[in-house]
C-alpha cells in the first residue's frame, strides 16, 4: 500500500470521525479488576469530561490471539482513535493493520517497539523488576533467601522478572529458591508461597509480578506467623494491597500511573484527530505524528510511609 | 485381601498417601513433616475439598458442573457486598451469600434435569454468566470485611485454623449421609441406571436438581469461607477451580460416567495432588517444571494403580 | 466347512467354574440345539466359539484344523456367526447400517455404496417378512422383538457357515418366530451348521435334529431328537421331574384395579378391571402397545386420558413413585436397560425399592439378610449375594429383577414378558411364585408373548391389537388359534 | 418435515445462523455485513474449527481431548523454535511440530484405549505437561520467523486469507471421510455402543488411539497456523481453547456419551459463538457483560431448541 493511498482514506475518513467520534480501548483480560478500576475508569471519565463516545472491548480471559481478533473486527469499523493495551509483540501486525488503516493508534502499559503505533504511552516492565528488585535487596540488606512470583511466558512479565535479577546479580549474598506460576491466582500463590516457606523456614523475602501475587503471598505469611519479617514487595495498588502495605504485611508495591496510560492515551488520540497541535499544512502528508512519541510515564513507590495518602484517596 | 484393597480406590490412594509422606518425611526431615507444613497443606486445600464433596455427589450421579468455580468467587463477593455496602449483620449475609449459590444450582438443576439441556454447556455457561455476576457485585476487591466475618476462617481450634476443621466436618457428614441414609445411596442408583432408577419409584430428576443445589451450596460455603480467610473478597477467586476439583474426586473414584465414588475420595484426590505440589517446591523444582512433573506422576499413579489391579486380580 | 469339534472346553470366571472339560461335535447342515438351565454355560460356550472369550483349557477343530479364536474379527473370517442373547445392535443407527455393521458394501475406492446398503438390508428385511420397517429406520425406535429380528438380519448378512442362535425367540411373537424357523430350515439344507440355544423345548422338538445338553457347565451328552421326550430332557437338564401347573383359579370377585377408557401415544380407550387373586394375560403381536398400556398404569408414561381405579380409589400419579407406594410393581420386558443396575451387586438391585420406600436410615445387615433370602427363595444362582448383576447369567438376571418386588409387598403385579430366556426349571419356580401370589390375593397382569405360558396361567387373556383392545377369552375358550385371529384380522 | 429439519441440529442451527445474520445485517448495515467483517469473522474462527473437527470425532466415539489447547501453543512453540533456532526450512520444521503433536495424541490414545486410563484425568493431565513443554520451547515468545513461514497464514487468495481456506478445506475433506467411507463411519458404532462396536469385529482400541492421533495432529496444524499468523509463537496461546471447542462441537450436535455428531456441526458451533462475540464488538457491548450475554445466549438458544422440537414432534 502506497502512503499516498493511507493519506486519501485517512483524510476522508476524518470528515466521519468528527461526525461521529468514538474511541475504543482494546485490551485483554477485560475484567481483570486492576484494568477495571485504573485504566477503564480513567478512560471512561475522559470520554465524560470531553462528551465523545468511549467504548471498552476485548476477552475476558488473558488471550492475545482473542485480543488481536477483537482488534481486527473493531477496525472493521472505523473508529476515530484505537487505544490499546501492549500485551504482547505479536499485537504488531494488527496495529500496523489500523495505522495503515488510517485510524490514529496509541499503546498503553507495555511498548510494542516493532509496530508503526503513532505513540506509546506506559512504562518499562523491566523498570518494575528493577525497581523491587532494588527494594528487596534493601529490606533484606543484600542477602538470604528470595523467591518470586508471576505469570510465565507472559512477555511484560519476564522482562519484570528480568529487571529484577540483574539487580540481584550483584548480591551474591542472595538466594534465589524459585521462580514460579500463580496463574493469576489467589488460591495458587498463597499455595506456592506457605510451600516455599516450609521448605524455606529462613526465606527472606517475595517478589509478586501480577496483581494476584501480592494478597495470596502475604495471606500465607500471615498465616504462617512470619508476617513482617519476609519481605513482600509486589506490584499494582489495588485497594487490598494497600491495605495489606497499611498493616505491614507487604513492604513495597511498584505502582503504575495506569490512570495517565489511558487519560493521556485518549486524548493524543483526540489531538490527533482534532489535529489540535498542527506542525505541518497535513502532518500525514508529512509523515509525521502531532502527539508524543514515547512517554514514560514513571512508577509510584508505595511503602507504609505514604500509604495513608493512597488509601484516603480510595475510600 | 491386597486385591480388594486395590479394587476401592480410596484405600489404594490411602496407601499411596502414607507411603508419599513416609518417603518425603524421610527425604526432608526438619522441612516436610513439620506440624506448620503438613496443617497449612490441609488449610490451602479446604477450599477445593469442599466443592469436591459437592462434585463428587454430581459425579456419582453421572453429572458434573463446571460453574462452581465461579460460585466459590459470586458468593464470597455478594458476601461481602451485603456485609459491606449493605451494613447487615454476618450470620445474614453468610445466608444470603449461601443461598444466593444454592439458587444457581437450582437453575443449572432445574434447567439440565426438567428442560434437559446439555450440562457441559449449561454448566459452562453458567461459569462465565456468575463470575460476570461476581465480578459486578465486588467492582475490585471488597476490603476491610466486619471483624466476626474474618474470624469464621481466621481463629484457630487446636492450632489449626478453622477452614481445616470445617473441611473434615463436610467430609465426615457427608461420609455419614451418603453411606448411610436410602437419600443420599439413591445417587449411585441414578448413576448406575437412570432410567431403571425411575422404574424403582426413584424421582431422578428431583434428585438431580438437589444434587446441584446441593453441590452449589457447597461452592458457596467455600466462597464465604475463602473470603473470610483473605479478609477480602476479589471476583478472581476460585478460577480453574473446577476442572481441578473434577480431577481430585476422579482421582478420588469418581467417573464421569457415574454410579462410582466415594465421599472420602475427594479428600484423597485433593491431599494427593497438594501433597505433589509441596514436595516439588521442597525439593526446588522451578515453575516451569511443575505442570509438567505434576502431570507425568498423576499419569503414572492411575497407571500403577491399573496395573497393579490386573496383576493382584490373577492371584 | 463340514465340521467343527469342540475338544474339553474349559472355562471358570472369579467365583464360578462356566465350563468344565466341554466336548461337542457340530456337522454341516444341522440344526443342533444346546439347552441347559441358566447358568449352565450355554452363552459361555458360544461366546468361545465366537471368539470373545478365551477357553482356559480345551482346543477347537475346524474341518481337521485346530482353530484360535482370538477375537470376532478371527469368527468372522472361519465364517462363524452369532445372534447374541444380550442385543448388539447400536440404537443411534438406523437398521441398514447395524446390519451391516462393519462390512458396507463399498467401491474400489473404500467408497460406501448407501445405494447397495440400503437394497441388500430391504432384502434381508423382506426375507424376515418384516414389511413394517424400512433400512433406515432408527433402532432405537424398534420394539424389543423387531429389535430381535434385526439381530437375526445382522448374522445373516454374513452368510455364516456356521451360525450360533442364543435364545433368538426369547423376544418374539409366534409370527416371527414361525418366519424364523422357515428360514432356519432353509440354510439347513444350503449346509449351514446351526447352533440353535433356547428355553422353548417345544421349539427344539419342532426344529432340531439333535439335542446336546449342559448342566452346571458339564457336558450331558447328544440326543437325537427322536430319542428323547420332553420329560426325559427336563430331567436331564434339572435333574429332577417338573410336574406341569396345576391349573386352578384364585380370583375373587372383588375387583382390585380397574382401568377406564385409558389412552396414550400408542393405545386408544382401554378398559378392563382386574379381580383379586386374578392372573390377567395380555396377549397381541409384537408393536401392539402392550408395553405402552402396562407403562401408563405404572405411571411411567403420560396417561392422555382416561383413570386408573386401585381399590376404588383414582389414581393420579405423574411418577411410578405414586404406584409404586399404592402397592404396584412392574417387571420391564427390556431387563438389561430399564430393569437392572447392571453394574451394582445382587443385594444393592435386589433392596432399592425397598428402601426408596421404608425408612431413611441404610441398614446394611438388613438389607444383606432380606437378599440373601430372596436369593435363597428364588433360587438365583451366584456365588454370593455381593457379585455385580452383570455377571450373572440371563435367567438369575431376571430373577433378581423379580425379587425386588416382592420385599415391597405390593398388590398389583404387572409383569412384562417375565419368563424371557428363563430355563424349565426356573419358568416354573417363576408360574409357581405367581400363583402363590394370586392366592395371597393380589393381582397379576402378564404381558406374554409365549402362549402355552398365557393359557396355562391365566384366568382371563386379553387381546390387544393396534393399541386397542381387540377382544377377551376366559381360560376355558382360549387357545393359540383363536388369540391369533383375534390379535391379526 | 419442519421437525426432521429440527431434529437434526445441524439444520436447525444453520436456519439460527441465517436468522442472526439477517436481524444483524439490519440493525448494523454499513459494518456487520461487509466482506471485511465477515472474512474476518471466519478467519477468527478458523483455529477454533479446525481443531474442533478433531474433536467432534473423538465425540462422535465417546471421548474428548483436554490437552488441545495446549498443543496449539506447543505446535507453534516448537516449529518456531526449529525455525528460529536451529535454522531448519520452513516444510521440515512445520511438519516436526505437526509430528509431534501426533505423538502426544498418540500418548493420550494409547495411555486411555490400551491402559483404560481414565480420558479426563489424562488429558487434563497432558494439558499441563505440554502447555509446560511449549513454556520450555519459547520463553516468553519467539519473534521475527522467517518470511516463508508467515507466508502460509498471512497470504491471500481471492482477498480472504488462507486460513479460512484450510479450515473449509478440513471441513469439507472430513464431512466426506466421515459420512462416506466405511474407516470414520466406525467412530458412531464406537460411539454408540462400544461392547456392540467389538462383537461387530471393530478394534475399538486402536480406532480410538487413531482418533486420538488424528485430533492432536489437526490440533497441531492449527497451532502451526495460528503462530504464522501472528508472525510470533506465544506460550500462552490456545488458553482455554479446549472448552470453547468442546462447546463448540456439543452445540453443533455432538454429546459427551457419543455417537452423535456431524462434522459441519463443528464449523456452524464455533460459527454461531463467532457471530455472537462479532455482534457484541459491533454493538460495543462493553467487557465485562460478555461472558453474562454469551452465557445466556447459550442458554436461551438450546433451551429454545428443545422447547421447539417438543412442539413440532407432536405435530
Ligand atoms: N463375565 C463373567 N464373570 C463372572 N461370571 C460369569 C461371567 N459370565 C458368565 N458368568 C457365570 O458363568 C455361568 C454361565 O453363564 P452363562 O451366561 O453361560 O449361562 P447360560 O447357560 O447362558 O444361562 P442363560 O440360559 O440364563 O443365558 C453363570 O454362573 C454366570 O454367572
Ligand atoms: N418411554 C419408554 N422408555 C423406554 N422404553 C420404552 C418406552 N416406551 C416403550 N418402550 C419400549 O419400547 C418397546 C415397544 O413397545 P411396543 O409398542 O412394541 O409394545 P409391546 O406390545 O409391548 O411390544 P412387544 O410385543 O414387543 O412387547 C417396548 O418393549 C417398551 O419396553
Ligand atoms: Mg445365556
Ligand atoms: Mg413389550
Amino acid at each position: 500500500r502506497s502512503s499516498t493511498e493511507v493519506v486519501k482514506q485517512s483524510i476522508d475518513t476524518e470528515e466521519i470521525k468528527t461526525k461521529n467520534e468514538e474511541y475504543v480501548m482494546v485490551t485483554t483480560a477485560v475484567t481483570m479488576p486492576m484494568y477495571v478500576n485504573h485504566d477503564q475508569a480513567a478512560f471512561k471519565k475522559w470520554g465524560e469530561a470531553n462528551n465523545v463516545k468511549v467504548s471498552i472491548l476485548g476477552p475476558a480471559e488473558w488471550d492475545v490471539p482473542a485480543q488481536i481478533n477483537t482488534i481486527e473486527e473493531v477496525i472493521g469499523t472505523h473508529p476515530s482513535g484505537l487505544l490499546i493495551n501492549g500485551t504482547d509483540p505479536a499485537l504488531a501486525q494488527v496495529i500496523n493493520k489500523a495505522v495503515a488503516a488510517g485510524i490514529p493508534t496509541v499503546v498503553y502499559d507495555s511498548d510494542i517497539p516493532n509496530s508503526n503505533r503513532h505513540a506509546f504511552i506506559g512504562t518499562d516492565w523491566y523498570e518494575i523488576g528493577e525497581m523491587q528488585g532494588e527494594e528487596m535487596v534493601k529490606l533484606i540488606n543484600g542477602k538470604g533467601k528470595v523467591a518470586y512470583m508471576g505469570i510465565l511466558g507472559l512477555n511484560n512479565m519476564e522482562a519484570g522478572f528480568q529487571g529484577m535479577l540483574d539487580v540481584f546479580k550483584n548480591y551474591p549474598g542472595i538466594e534465589l529458591v524459585g521462580k514460579y506460576d500463580d496463574k493469576a491466582n489467589v488460591e495458587e500463590a498463597a499455595r506456592i508461597t506457605s510451600d516455599v516457606l516450609s521448605a524455606h523456614p529462613d526465606l527472606a523475602g517475595v517478589c509478586g509480578f501480577d496483581s494476584n501475587s501480592g494478597p495470596g503471598i502475604a495471606l500465607a505469611v500471615k498465616e504462617s506467623g512470619k508476617a513482617g519479617r519476609v519481605k513482600i514487595t509486589t506490584v499494582d495498588w489495588e485497594p487490598e494491597h494497600l491495605a495489606l502495605v497499611k498493616e505491614g504485611t507487604i513492604h513495597m508495591l511498584a505502582g503504575q500511573k495506569r490512570e495517565l496510560f489511558t487519560h493521556y492515551g485518549a486524548q493524543f488520540l483526540y489531538d490527533m484527530v482534532h489535529r489540535t497541535n498542527r506542525l505541518s499544512q497535513s502532518d500525514l502528508k508529512a509523515g509525521i505524528t502531532s502527539i508524543p512519541y514515547i512517554v514514560n510515564t514513571g512508577l509510584i513507590k508505595i511503602t507504609k510511609e505514604n500509604v495513608d495518602s493512597f488509601l484516603n484517596n480510595r475510600e | 485381601m491386597l486385591s480388594k484393597i486395590l479394587q476401592e480406590r480410596i484405600y489404594s490412594l490411602a496407601i499411596l498417601l502414607i507411603v508419599v509422606t513416609i518417603v518425603a518425611s524421610v527425604i526432608f526431615p526438619n522441612t516436610f513433616p513439620t506440624f506448620e507444613n503438613l496443617s497449612q497443606i490441609l488449610l490451602n486445600l479446604s477450599t477445593d475439598t469442599i466443592v469436591a464433596v459437592g462434585m463428587m455427589i454430581l459425579l456419582i450421579s453421572g453429572v458434573f458442573d463446571l460453574s462452581v468455580g465461579s460460585v466459590v468467587a459470586f458468593a464470597g463477593c455478594l458476601t461481602a457486598y451485603v456485609l459491606h455496602f449493605l451494613n447487615l449483620p454476618v450470620p445474614v449475609a453468610v445466608t444470603i451469600g449461601i443461598l444466593a449459590s444454592v439458587f444457581i444450582g437450582w437453575i443449572n438443576g432445574y434447567l439440565i434435569a426438567y428442560q434437559n439441556i446439555n450440562p457441559m454447556i449449561q454448566t459452562l455457561a453458567m461459569l462465565g454468566i456468575v463470575r460476570g455476576l461476581a465480578l459486578l457485585a465486588s467492582g475490585s476487591a471488597i476490603q476491610n470485611l466486619p471483624y466476626w466475618f474474618n474470624a469464621i476462617s481466621q481463629s484457630k481450634l487446636l492450632g489449626v485454623q478453622m477452614p481445616v476443621w470445617y473441611m473434615l466436618l463436610t467430609i465426615i457428614l457427608f461420609t455419614f449421609l451418603v453411606n448411610k441414609t436410602i437419600f443420599f445411596r439413591r445417587y449411585y442408583y441414578i448413576g448406575g441406571n437412570e432410567k431403571a432408577a425411575d422404574l424403582s419409584g426413584i424421582r431422578v430428576k428431583k434428585m438431580k436438581v438437589i444434587a446441584f443445589m446441593l453441590s452449589a451450596g457447597l461452592a458457596g460455603v467455600a466462597g464465604v469461607l475463602l473470603s473470610s480467610r483473605l479478609g477480602a473478597a476479589l471476583p478472581t477467586m476460585g478460577r480453574g477451580l473446577e476442572l481441578r476439583v473434577i480431577t481430585a474426586a476422579i482421582l478420588g473414584g469418581a467417573s464421569l460416567s457415574g454410579g462410582s465414588g466415594k465421599i472420602p475420595g475427594a479428600l484423597l484426590g485433593a491431599l494427593f495432588m497438594a501433597l505433589i505440589a509441596n514436595i516439588m517446591v521442597i525439593s526446588r523444582v522451578s515453575g516451569y517444571w511443575q505442570e509438567i512433573i505434576l502431570g507425568i506422576i498423576l499419569i503414572g499413579t492411575l497407571w500403577a494403580d491399573k496395573v497393579l489391579q490386573k496383576r493382584f486380580s490373577k492371584i | 466347512m463340514k465340521h467343527l469339534q469342540l475338544n474339553h472346553i474349559s472355562k471358570t470366571f472369579p467365583g464360578v467354574k462356566a465350563l468344565s472339560d466341554v466336548t461337542l461335535s457340530i456337522h454341516a447342515g444341522e440344526i443342533h440345539a444346546l439347552c441347559g438351565e441358566n447358568g449352565a454355560g450355554k452363552s459361555t460356550l458360544m461366546n468361545i466359539l465366537a471368539g470373545n472369550l478365551q477357553p482356559d483349557e480345551g482346543t477347537i477343530v475346524l474341518d481337521q484344523l485346530t482353530q484360535i479364536i482370538r477375537s470376532p474379527q478371527n469368527a468372522f473370517a472361519l465364517g462363524i456367526s452369532i445372534v447374541y442373547q444380550h442385543l448388539s445392535l447400536i440404537d443411534s443407527l438406523n437398521v441398514a447400517e447395524n446390519v451391516f455393521a462393519n462390512d458396507h458394501p463399498v467401491n474400489k475406492f473404500g467408497i460406501i455404496q448407501f445405494g447397495k446398503l440400503y437394497e441388500k438390508t430391504s432384502l434381508l428385511l423382506q426375507r424376515l417378512k418384516l414389511d413394517q420397517i424400512t433400512p433406515n429406520t432408527l433402532v432405537s425406535s424398534l420394539s424389543p422383538a423387531q429389535k430381535q429380528m434385526v439381530e437375526i438380519a445382522k448374522a445373516l448378512s454374513q452368510k455364516p457357515a456356521i451360525l450360533i442362535l442364543d435364545e433368538p425367540t426369547a423376544s418374539l411373537t409366534d409370527k416371527e418366530t414361525r418366519t424364523l424357523f422357515e428360514i432356519l430350515q432353509k440354510l439347513k439344507k444350503e449346509g449351514v451348521a446351526i447352533i440353535y440355544i433356547s428355553h422353548r423345548l417345544d421349539e427344539l422338538f419342532i426344529l432340531a435334529d439333535c439335542i446336546s445338553i449342559l448342566k452346571d457347565g458339564k457336558y450331558q451328552g447328544t440326543f437325537l431328537k427322536q430319542n428323547l421326550t420332553k420329560a426325559s430332557l427336563i430331567k436331564l437338564m434339572v435333574g429332577r421331574e417338573i410336574n406341569s401347573l396345576k391349573s386352578e383359579s384364585y380370583r375373587q370377585i372383588e375387583i382390585l384395579l380397574s382401568v377406564k377408557n385409558l389412552s396414550g401415544q400408542k393405545f386408544h380407550n382401554v378398559s378392563f378391571n382386574l379381580h383379586r387373586g386374578e392372573i390377567l394375560g395380555l396377549s397381541g403381536l409384537v408393536g401392539a402397545g402392550r408395553t405402552e398400556i402396562a407403562r401408563a398404569i405404572f405411571g411411567a408414561d403420560k396417561i392422555e386420558s382416561g383413570d386408573v381405579v386401585l381399590n376404588n380409589v383414582v389414581l393420579n400419579t405423574n411418577h411410578p413413585f405414586d404406584t409404586i407406594s399404592k402397592g404396584m410393581a412392574y417387571v420391564p420386558e427390556e431387563r438389561k436397560s430399564l430393569g437392572l443396575f447392571s453394574e451394582m451387586s445382587v443385594q444393592d438391585n435386589i433392596t432399592v425399592t425397598h428402601n426408596n420406600l421404608t425408612s431413611h436410615i441404610y441398614n446394611a445387615t438388613e438389607a444383606a439378610q432380606r437378599s440373601v433370602e430372596l436369593k435363597d427363595k428364588l433360587k438365583i444362582a451366584t456365588t454370593n449375594v455381593q457379585q455385580k448383576v452383570v455377571n450373572l447369567s440371563g435367567g438369575n438376571q431376571q430373577k433378581v429383577v423379580l425379587a425386588k418386588w416382592l420385599l415391597t409387598n405390593p398388590e398389583v403385579f404387572i409383569v412384562d414378558e417375565p419368563t424371557h430366556g428363563i430355563d424349565v426349571g426356573a419358568k416354573f419356580e417363576i408360574y409357581e411364585l405367581l400363583k402363590s401370589l394370586a392366592s395371597q390375593g393380589k393381582g397379576i397382569i402378564m404381558i406374554s408373548s409365549d402362549m402355552p405360558e398365557l393359557l396355562g396361567l391365566c384366568d382371563r387373556i386379553l387381546v390387544i391389537k393396534k393399541g386397542t383392545l381387540a377382544g377377551e377369552l376366559s381360560s376355558a375358550e382360549a387357545t393359540e388359534e383363536k388369540l391369533l385371529t383375534l390379535s391379526t384380522y
